[in-house]
């Protein structure tokens, strides 16, 4: 069979491209993108085999005239409050991105990042859970605290690592705690919280508690071996937990085929485990809200894991360190095909009714209000070098529960 | 009271931890029906139930990172790595997470976990059953690392680490399971039942971490060891005749400096013992602590004795094992400056 | 739709069991077993989605009349010298673990590992590679060096850490290593030479050479997160590697369904990395070969990287510290459906007309006195504790190319 | 002769190295088409193709690991870890691995990679971006480690690690990447083009692993150091006015004790430096062998000046860095006893 292998050619090796790069003209014609409505919702316990399907297509809610269509907008069921809730959060968590950004450039912080056109995911997320519940996230998530109704202004705190951040200065900016929220200390370490959003949720199943949790990555961070960790954890013991992967295309300058390499899609990385895997559009607020109750039932019936790839794009830099025009077209966001979360929710609501041009100009004066108000009050503490910083013997405080002798002598070292 | 080998002792304390406290959890490679490849949780599985001792897929970082979130949501999760050697891929869950949890979050969530591990060497068992990373771990601050060298320590100290609010690694030295171990491998091997240390309480009792223990007192120098040392030490020390002061240090961080530094004072002069490697091992930092503190007591420069900077060679185990001889002559040499 | 959760009983944790321990009588009932012959031989640029079944089945050769059937018998083309070849290697092999089986518990070394009821795995794969392959073996594939016909007196010297031991006593026993017969030195660390396979593969490719590698890895050890790794780097880099997972139903106590959880088998973790996956009986010499091959093939032809289960059944203890009737039926072996490979190579052989009863005794004899004559000549050198042993020196060599100053001293001060 | 960047520097001896040795390939997150986070590798995939220069999944482990098997296939890796902060996931690869490989094999597979990465603070990084983990790596034998503290030796130790046979781990502290900073975080930042040691040698040459170098002869004590901490040392010497005699190690392991030892017999007073964690950090070796060789010549004890045993805090930074006055006032205090 292999006999003829001498005169085989040598080998090469494949390194993935992107389609395009800055120079180029963008193009998204190779993803393909389902009708809304199209993708079949199966039970809770279906057989993760009888659904592979789910991996590889998209599921959408919201078509172009902004209705919310096929079985996904059934089981929602949201009041209009809700609905414009929803939007409200998603416009909140966009001005709040932007004034940060520009303290950032002002130097009243050290760094920022971002989540714009990813807003719907961790806004429309937060509301499948119940209180109690926890998140694992990343730091593009932030949308879990707005979505919560966690104060605004202790999160600028925490991104100016003034006097009143909750986490005391310690932490770079965005890597928000809150206990109360079911959001878990960001780390910067890509990945390593996976395999604990599992591990949590195998506590509350040892607890025989009703709590599940949440873990999130990236798509670039699937590469990670904790996400293997992960996967195998919770498809070994079926934690109850709901394992979220955001694809927004990019890892700083990586494009997403350099993790995913040959397979479809991240979805598919569930199949090896005999993971339910759903692929769900990650800029229409419904899909996503739709796709993580479903997940979410699934694992408060001890079904186990799920596995859901939200599909979006990073339009921004990847963080105040980075100019993504050195690697991808400027373009290339204009052409990215799912559209944004924030329009097409408000287009959804106008087609209900429940809303209209003029009010979403209003509302969008009245979120940018409410943010830089609360931006003054978080200045008027303190900023990262300027007014009221948390004190520099904090420092040495919460390495362990109880001060050890070498800590008390650094302190005193230290002049504090 | 009980005499017990030092697998019975931890075995014991985790049974005692469980039986108190629904939240400890016991799991690891080959911990749940079999008991542990070292019979540590034999019989816990049956006792507690699958969701209490439990085996794990092969993954360390799986099972401390599993283990971190257990330990967040509000249980005592008590882990196994197999081996020490085998701890490496768990390391960055360690440092980068289990450590500094309660930092990061203000003491919002914490992480009160304790990872134990078979270390040291002494059972030919080559280059990756054999290794005493305990430096690797004392470098990380947020961390307790704790030694025991006998069975009375080892439940003591393991009830203490289970209670503890801090990640707690806890490196449990394997040649010392079954008997105390002096490093005269030519000689039958002894068994705990014939020594005090194996004379354990029942029940509950801890020993607390961050002291010390003088395992004979002396004059003439001062001996900074812990674990499978502590019994080559008293041994050099008899068949030297060198009257030294051998100090069981059985947790690395926090050190109890007190004790080592009153010894040292004492004495004028220090050994520091340990089996892991020389270079960046932890007895460079008792060295670089006592020449600071005890500068002017100091009658002759500290000594290192310690594995030879290679990897732990299957056939020549007794050659780099830091046994009696080696630690006898440094005792004269220290001694007769 | 989670309205009534609240009303739902509280989470138990999942801890998977195999069905029987020891006490029980065993059952592999559950084992699907194709007929010979059944499964299809796919071309070797088939897409990996068109494949996907072959994950789900066992691909078999050799029928119970002891004949080679079907497909995958096609493409072998082997002489009759050949097949008589891998009876030999594989009766050897046995021999081979039986004396060191026995040394080990005379103290003529500290530790062995054998491969009884797994021979037919590395025997026949070796067969498929050419010089200058290379394999990434775990310690359970002594059959690639005996099948590449490697002295069975440099394996015994290394077994006994004795003077002509090639890696100079530093290795556990069957740690071997030779580049020649394109055996990577073993490392105790599971996993950790999965992703160097792939990389050495990487290499290869980057070089433009034609030479491929193989990673090994068993069923338990597929859990650890270097397994991901190379799945990643392997789907992504196109890398002409072929990746082995022997599954052999155990790791020490731990059953295989720790490791898989809820994947049906370990050869569909492929599938989340668009790898396609072949599970084949590994038992039957002839299975194994055949699949190799066309692994091998695709690898050659640049056409990426090939995940390969074989079914297997550990028949011995995981090492001479083990006793596997603390954790399983000590009749399950017996009851292990897939036979025995020798026992199936033999009746093969015979069917074929090449072999007999009588020659097979003999040739059990014949091998069993090789053996142990270079035994004898291995123990002349030295054991463990007795003999010539290598140089105490020697400790401190090989740690780096040249002698650091630091370790001169520490070698003077031990007085070498 | 050009005046280059530390990231210059090292940009070129990459390009020297991938010109002359097509052994040569460079690979991690976000080196190949970017040209990496800090710009290091920018521009070398235009130049040598895909195939040498490429972007990499984010998985550390796989990273070293792919590099472990293409050195032992015979080539030359350089990998990047885009922050020493996240080598954990790397370090059973490198430990367990790298580092044995010729040992193990009785040198029948070699592992000749280089491993680079940013390292230290000083950029309000906060915990995940300033840590210096160099002491994980000098316990590690079978390792050598390099710190550069400037572009001219930033390229000759880059150039010559490459060329070396054995796993190199080169530390590159981030805060010098675009200049000297002698810790004084409020006055101007300066230019390598305004310093000596940014006049780059055009093509190849090698700064020998292995050797220190003097900085600032001295005779009152003694300064070991490395890195950033290198400049910091060499203002506090000149704010404090203390004829102090600054050795920059270049490599940490294997060390140049000799270079050290003649300092430290000269000056009877040594001062240990750097940025990491004091405990257990490569200080604790620096003090334990000088206090073990030049014991009797030492006239005081021995100081460390290092990082505080906390992570690093974000708003804290420069109260946690071991800035000039802290450096100054331990330069005082050492040469008042
Ligand atoms: C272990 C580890 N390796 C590398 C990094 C550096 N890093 C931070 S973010 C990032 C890219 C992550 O991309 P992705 O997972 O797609 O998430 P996104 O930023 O797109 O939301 C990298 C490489 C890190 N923080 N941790
Ligand atoms: C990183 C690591 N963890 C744990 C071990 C201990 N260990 C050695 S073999 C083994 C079981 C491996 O089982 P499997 O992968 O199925 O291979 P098999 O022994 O069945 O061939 C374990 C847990 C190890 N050697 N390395
Ligand atoms: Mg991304
Ligand atoms: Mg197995």
């Amino acid at each position: 069979m292999d006999d003829d292998a001498h005169d085989l050619p040598p080998l090469r090796l494949t390194v993935p491209e992107p389609e395009v790069r800055p120079g180029g003209r963008p193009d998204f014609s190779h993803v393909a993108i389902p009708r809304a409505g199209a993708v079949r919702r199966p039970e809770v316990d279906a057989d993760p085999e009888s659904i592979r399907d789910l991996a590889f297509t998209i599921i959408r809610v919201l078509n172009r005239d902004g209705e919310a269509v096929g079985p996904w907008a059934e089981g929602l069921d949201l009041s209009d409050d809700d609905l414009r809730a929803g939007l409200r959060h998603m416009m909140l968590l966009r001005a709040y991105d932007a004034r940060m950004l520009m303290a950032q450039r002002q130097q009243k912080t050290s760094f920022y990042m971002q989540h714009l056109g990813e807003e719907a995911v961790s806004c429309a997320f937060r509301r499948a859970l119940r209180p109690g519940d926890m998140n694992f996230p990343t730091y593009r998530q932030a949308g879990l605290l707005i979505a919560g109704g966690y104060p605004l202004k202790l999160m600028m705190n925490q991104v100016y690592s003034n006097a009143e951040d909750p986490v005391h200065g310690r932490q770079l900016p965005v890597c928000y705690s809150s206990r109360d929220q079911g959001f878990f200390s960001i780390s910067g370490n890509l990945a390593t919280q996976y395999i604990q959003a599992v591990g949590w949720a195998m506590a509350s199943a040892i607890s025989g508690d009703r709590r599940i949790a949440a873990g999130w990555i990236g798509d670039g961070s699937t590469a990670e071996s904790d996400f293997h960790a992960a996967l195998v954890f919770a498809s070994t013991y079926k934690a109850p937990v709901v394992l979220n992967i955001v694809n927004n295309q990019w890892a700083i300058s990586t494009f997403q085929g350099i993790a995913r390499g040959g397979s479809g899609t991240f979805a598919a990385r569930g199949h090896g485990f005999g993971i339910p895997a759903l692929r769900v559009d990650g800029n229409d607020y419904l899909a996503v809200l739709a796709a993580a109750k479903w997940a979410a039932a699934r694992a408060r019936r001890n079904l186990g894991p799920t596995l859901i790839e939200y599909v979006t794009y990073r339009v921004g830099g990847h963080s105040t360190s980075d100019d993504p025009s050195a690697y991808r077209p400027a373009e290339e966001s204009n052409a990215w095909p799912l559209g944004d979360p924030i329009l097409r929710m408000k287009n959804h609501l106008i087609a209900r009714g429940l809303w209209s041009e003029d009010r979403h100009t209003q509302a969008e004066a009245e979120v940018m209000a409410e943010i830089t108000t609360t931006q003054k009050e978080a200045e008027a503490i303190g900023t990262l070098h300027q007014g009221l910083r948390p004190s520099p013997s904090d420092m040495f405080e919460d390495v362990y529960a109880e001060m050890p002798p070498h800590l008390l002598r650094q302190r005193q070292e230290a002049g504090f | 009271m009980a005499r017990m080998t030092m697998v019975e002792a931890i075995r014991d304390a985790l049974d005692v931890a469980m039986g108190a406290d629904e939240r400890v959890v016991v799991f690891g490679e080959d911990v749940g029906y079999f008991g542990g490849v070292f019979r540590c949780t034999a019989g816990l599985q049956a006792k507690y139930g699958k969701a209490r001792c439990f085996d794990t897929p092969i993954n360390e970082s799986g099972i401390v990172g599993a283990g971190i979130g257990m330990a967040a949501y509000g249980l005592r999760p008590v882990v196994e790595i197999q081996f020490a050697d085998y701890m490496y891929p768990a390391y960055d869950q360690i440092v980068s997470e289990a450590a500094r949890l309660r930092y990061r979050s203000a003491g919002e969530f914490t992480c009160p976990i304790v990872i134990r591990m078979p270390t040291g060497g002494g059972i030919f068992g080559g280059q990756t059953h054999s290794q005493s990373p305990e430096a690797l771990f004392t470098h990380v601050t947020g961390l307790k690392v704790v030694v025991p060298s006998n069975p009375v320590d080892a439940k003591g100290l393991l009830l203490a680490a289970i209670a503890d609010p801090d990640p707690v690694v806890f490196l449990e030295p394997k040649r010392l399971y079954n008997g105390p171990f002096d490093g005269h491998h030519d000689r039958p091997v002894t068994a705990w039942k014939s020594h005090d240390l194996g004379e354990v309480a029942e029940g509950h009792y801890t020993v607390p971490l961050g002291r010390a223990a003088v395992r004979r007192a002396g004059r003439a120098a001062t001996v900074l060891t812990y674990g499978t040392m502590v019994h080559v030490a008293l041994a050099a020390a008899e068949e030297t005749g060198v009257d030294a002061e051998v100090i069981d240090l059985r947790t690395l961080l926090p050190l109890d400096l007190d004790t080592v530094v009153a010894s040292v004072k004492k004495t004028g002069r220090c050994l520091v013992l340990h089996e892991a490697t020389l270079t960046s091992g932890y007895g460079a930092e008792l060295a670089a602590l006592v020449q600071a503190e005890c500068f002017y007591h100091l009658e002759a420069p500290i000594r290192r004795v310690a594995g030879w900077d290679t990897p732990y060679p299957h056939v020549h185990e007794w050659s780099y094992f830091p046994g009696p001889a080696r630690v006898g002559e440094a005792l004269r040499a220290l001694t007769e400056v």
